[in-house]
């Protein structure tokens, strides 16, 4: 990718610009349209319609209005929040997602950076979401917006445990933690002759570790039913309350996009990344990132499925589940998948 | 199942007769009027005494008689046990308007009393909160008396249309 | 008259505890309302927390308060209070119609005839249901599931059709008139009403499938704001608040009014099935149950329905009672309500107390949340069902 | 209006384009504040629901006044909720619309005569762009409600002309246009000037 762009691109700071960007312009366009399909997927299944004024054909601007109206809100700060912290606080929350696709490969032609140890890497920059969070939660000096930070706290911090222990179970299997190498293992060979070399089939432990690894991140892009930092009919706003204009703009954005990351990391790790369904055929860098995108896109629905689905959990449930239940499972699940590769 | 009548007979035993007075030749449902400083009395007794067993309190007004210069409280009683029903009434002259409270007797009365004190500015000796409800705290007037004047601002606000 | 400010309890707040480690933790006061969304209107709370637990709760009333024991005074027909006593509890209007309706008859000894009662009943009932849809919508929404709320709007819609083609408004009737209705039904009340129920049936089962028996819906609700036997009848609740605790109360069969002794139906009851008697989950269960005794009462009554009957027959010209007093209590979707009417012999009230069930069934709300947790507190004033309409007056 | 707010004399045709861009962008995102005050809220409730659905236009609740456009008064506004009222519209970050829905917050609805504890309409405390007329409203009263204040946010202006913080006259001309007027300030639109108290949580101490 890099070569292709120096192909035709003079200068070599340029080339790097555009090829850093590359991720911000897939957030930006998937946000626009996942909002945009958030709400018509609410519509649909609550018997409405969505938006279909906006722009014309089932409302497809409506996302774009929506941003260019927030661009022209007053952007207020409270008169006693600690303006600095507030101000960064959502920078601070988009620059952690954003900086963490650096490592997702989109294609097998496009990856920000070949990081050896990737995954590690993306579970770590992820972390300074939670910091933002609280940053917002307190600078706001508001007492809902307190709450809801301190939920998220402990939420993300919980939550990372499940999280980082069913991608290590991928890691025993796979023995690298190069995302990029990740997805290359699951190319080519197949299982029972039919099923794709993805992960997923790989054993039937790899099924558990999947389910435990998407409630995890369902948790950790705080999403129904553990969306508790900015639950609605509880904390008003959560850390979001007192945030107006593009600064919450920023926050709705780092909530889809971490959405969309969590997904990828998802895809990459246990559904053959940018690998087509359909062995060789439909393969290729380009096909690959649509296949990315796709499986990507496939879990984002899901998780925009359960939200208008379930109730919300509460905080101290929402701990038990994480230590009673998570924690264990995927301690013991780990030891399963570690046994099962030493027979096989 | 106790008649007004019966309920009025046990109760001038217990409190003696001057205590309460039985209206009975009114239209739907016979009622006693009780002395003002009785009535906590007569609400436990109602309560606690076996065949009476008042244990609930249906409604609780606050009234005003313009004409006679007086306050009222009416207490709408019923047992869900025994399944009767008692309506008791007190009387006060409007310048010297308090009695007991029966909070602590039936909780219902809390807010009620809260309500007839912010609605007719009857005192209620003894209530753990006795402070306005439904109207601000620095509301001006008992709204439901019937020579209330409503006042002209609230807090710079033009009240009247 | 003199200007009489009192102040509420002064908030006390526990001394900074020092927990040994250097960190230093103290309750914090918080204010829910009155604009939250889920004090359904503008109830406003006064939290004590204690990290997010609930040490104490003040409830702050009055932000609707709408005057209308005045009103009804300063009217000077008693058929003009009304449409106040419609605007008291928004929700079911036809409900407090029907319990000022059969007070003023009981005091002016009118009797109505059967078609008249009968419209009333399915009316009433129809509300009730309207109502309780209403009422689990949006306790669905508290807890965070937004979907079954739009469902029970669906359905909800199909009531208001009901009544808007008989009294042509969708929220506040004015419809049930002391002595008779506003009009007669249209012709096709009967089929439309049977269709509702028809169709209503299986949604009850849909909203059963879909939250009742939801594991998360379950585990927040379950074991959630407790209301003892004892402690609901000290307070005065009434209505499927009380009924939820397991006691065995429904005006509509303990102290009959209209023709509901006419009609099988039973009386609901919380068990405890998920977790303690008379906690969130049985005040819930027991409004989706109480909506099929509804259903089994209107399709009663439009079996048993007259066709003949002027439902003007007994509006009285000049409504003008007797010097006299009543108290009369009916069952709305929320319990109790019953009207204290004074009447002077003139054509004005000369007192009308409401007595509203949401009010008595709120003032329970600070003994049942103490240890609660704030996402409880949500769920707690929800299962109680209030309508500020009519907390306020 | 935050961004470029009355920088200009006259227009011209880039502002003109780019005026109308903004405000269709505003127009078409009518963010309205979750809360409800009494009847019309249970019809605004109706409207947002299936059968009505606000999403159709764009229009969503938001339940922090920060991150509303629109503030929808739903119901009886009482003197103890005026000020809240009045709080909360402060709250909202520019530009900010106000939709007065029922009679009640038009002019005091049934209220008017006797309602002691009853604000007369709510533009006594904050400035009105639309009302809609009913008791309560019906759904599609207050979806075209929203259409008019569409209408109207189509018709503001980057270029000084008129000045939305003084009391406006608008006159429907059918279709999309509409003409908007400054009218000059009498008592009658005065709104109140509301004397806050110091402290409305009874506690002393702050707990954050």
């Amino acid at each position: 990718m890099q070569q292709f762009l120096e192909s035709f691109l003079p200068a070599g700071p340029l080339v790097v610009f555009v090829f850093s960007i590359i991720p911000l312009m897939i957030i930006l366009v998937y946000a626009l349209f996942a909002i945009w399909l958030e709400r018509k997927v609410a519509g649909h299944m609550q018997d409405r319609l969505g938006p279909m004024r906006t722009g014309g054909w089932h409302g497809w601007a409506q996302t774009i209005a929506d941003l260019v109206k927030m661009i022209q809100k007053e952007d207020i700060v409270p008169a006693k929040a600690d303006r600095f912290l507030f101000k960064m606080a959502p920078f601070i929350a988009f620059a952690a997602s954003y900086a963490a696709f650096v490592a997702i490969p989109f294609s097998s032609g496009y990856i920000g950076s070949m990081i050896d140890v990737g995954v590690f890497y993306i579970v770590a920059i992820t972390s300074l979401l939670s910091v933002s969070i609280i940053m917002a939660g307190w600078a706001s000096n508001n007492k809902w917006s307190l709450l809801g930070a301190m939920r998220t706290a402990a939420q993300t911090v919980s939550y990372e445990i499940p999280t980082v222990v069913t991608i290590l179970s991928v890691i025993i299997v796979t023995g690298t933690l190069n995302l990029m190498e990740i997805t290359e293992l699951q190319s080519g060979n197949t299982f029972l002759g039919f099923l794709p070399g993805w992960l997923i089939f790989h054993s039937p432990f790899m099924v558990i570790a999947f389910v435990l690894f998407f409630i995890a991140t369902l948790a950790e892009a705080h999403r129904v039913p553990f969306d508790l930092p900015e639950s609605e009919s509880e904390l008003v706003g959560g850390y979001q309350t007192e945030y107006s204009g593009m600064r919450w703009g920023l926050f709705m954005l780092t909530e889809y996009a971490d959405m969309l990351l969590l997904s990828l990391l998802g895809a990459a790790l246990f559904f053959g990344g940018w690998n087509s369904p359909f062995g060789s055929y439909l393969d290729g860098p380009l096909w690959g990132a649509f296949w990315m995108l796709l499986k990507g896109m496939i879990l984002v629905f899901v998780m925009m499925w359960l939200r208008w689905t379930l109730p919300r959990l509460r905080v101290d449930q929402l701990m038990n589940l994480c230590w009673k239940y998570l924690i264990p499972l995927s301690f013991v699940n780990l030891v399963l998948i570690a046994l099962w590769e030493m027979i096989f | 199942m106790k008649t007004t009548e019966e309920l009025h007979q046990i109760l001038s035993g217990q409190f003696g007769e001057e205590a309460c007075e039985l209206k009975a030749d009114e239209k739907v449902a016979p009622w006693i009027i009780v002395k003002p400083d009785l009535i906590r009395d007569i609400a436990k007794y109602l309560r606690d005494e076996k065949g009476l067993r008042f244990d609930s309190l249906m409604c609780l007004s606050g009234v005003h008689y313009q004409k006679e210069n007086e306050l009222g409280v009416t207490y709408h009683l019923y047992s869900t046990t025994e399944k009767h029903k008692l309506t008791l009434k007190v009387i006060m002259p409007e310048d010297d308007a308090h009695l007991p409270t029966v909070e602590q007797i039936w909780k219902t009365a809390d807010w009620h009393e809260r309500e007839a004190y912010d609605m007719f500015g009857i005192r209620f000796d003894g209530h753990p909160d006795p402070r306005r409800i439904l109207c601000p705290d620095d509301w001006e007037g008992y709204p439901l008396r019937k020579d209330y004047q409503v006042q002209e601002f609230y807090r710079g606000m033009k009240v009247e249309y | 008259m003199t200007n009489v400010k009192e102040k509420g309890p002064e908030v006390t707040l526990t001394p900074p505890r020092d927990t040994g480690k250097g960190l230093k933790t103290q309750e914090m006061v918080i204010n829910m309302g009155p604009q939250h969304p889920s004090t359904h209107g503008v109830l406003r709370m006064e939290l004590t927390l204690d990290g997010e637990i609930v040490t104490n709760a003040i409830p702050h009333i009055g932000y609707l308060h709408r005057c209308f024991e005045k009103h009804s005074e300063a009217m000077n027909d008693y058929a003009k209070v009304i449409p106040y006593v419609d605007r008291m509890d928004y929700v079911a209007a036809m409900n407090n119609e029907l319990g000022y309706a059969i007070a003023m008859e009981r005091l002016m000894d009118i009797r109505v005839n059967d078609r008249v009662e009968y419209i009333r009943i399915i009316m009433s009932e129809l509300q009730r249901i309207a109502s309780h849809l209403l009422a689990i919508g949006t306790f669905g929404l508290d807890i965070g599931a937004f979907t079954p709320f739009l469902y029970c709007f669906i359905e909800r819609e199909k009531v208001l059709d009901i009544f808007e083609k008989a009294s042509g408004a969708r929220l506040l009737y004015n419809y049930i008139w002391i002595g008779g209705l506003m009009n007669d039904v249209p012709a096709d009340f009967k089929s439309d009403t049977a269709e509702f129920v028809k169709s209503f049936r299986p949604k009850i089962k849909e909203l059963n499938d879909l939250l009742s028996m939801n594991k998360i819906f379950i585990d927040r609700t379950a074991n959630i704001g407790v209301l003892p036997e004892k402690v609901a009848i000290n307070y005065g609740v009434s209505g499927p608040s009380l009924r939820g605790s397991g006691v065995h109360w429904d005006l509509r069969r303990d102290d009959p009014y209209s023709i509901y002794d006419r009609f099988d139906f039973d009386v609901i009851v919380g068990k405890g099935e998920m977790g303690t008697l008379g906690d969130c989950w049985d005040r819930y269960i027991v409004r989706v149950r109480e909506m099929e005794e509804s259903l089994k009462i209107i399709e009663q009554a439009l079996d048993q329905m007259p066709e003949e009957g002027d439902v003007h027959e007994a509006v009285p010209k000049k409504i003008r009672p007797p010097a006299g007093e009543i108290y009369c209590r009916t069952e709305t979707p929320r319990g109790e309500l019953g009207y204290y009417i004074i009447s002077d012999k003139s054509t004005s009230p000369f007192r009308v107390k409401a007595r509203a069930p949401s009010f008595v069934n709120l003032s329970v709300l600070p003994a049942i949340s103490i240890g609660a947790m704030v996402a409880d507190m949500v769920a707690i004033i929800g299962s109680i069902d209030i309508v500020l309409g009519e907390v306020d007056r | 209006m935050g961004l470029l707010d009355k920088k200009y004399q006259d227009s011209n045709i880039i502002v003109v384009s780019l005026e109308k861009a903004l405000n269709w962008a505003r127009k078409s995102s009518l963010w309205y504040m979750q809360f409800g005050l009494a009847c019309c809220a249970i019809e605004m409730m109706a409207t947002a629901a299936s059968r009505y659905d606000f999403d159709r236009f764009g229009i969503i609740p938001r339940s922090s006044p920060r991150q509303a456009d629109v503030m929808i008064v739903a119901g009886t506004v009482t003197l103890k909720m005026a000020t809240r009222i009045k709080r909360l519209y402060e709250q909202m970050s520019e530009p900010r619309y106000v939709i007065s829905m029922g009679s009640c917050s038009n002019c005091g609805g049934p209220y008017w005569e006797h309602g002691y504890h009853v604000l007369k309409g709510v533009d006594r405390v904050v400035p009105v762009d639309v009302y809609v007329p009913g008791c309560p409203p019906r759904p599609e009263a207050l979806l075209q409600g929203f259409l008019h204040l569409q209408n109207k946010i189509m018709n503001e202006t980057l270029v000084e002309g008129i000045n939305p913080d003084k009391p406006v006259v608008i006159q429907d001309k059918g279709g999309d246009q509409i003409d908007i007027k400054n009218v000059d300030e009498t008592d009658e639109h005065k709104t109140a000037q509301i004397e806050f108290p110091q402290q409305d949580v009874k506690s002393k101490k702050e707990g954050a």
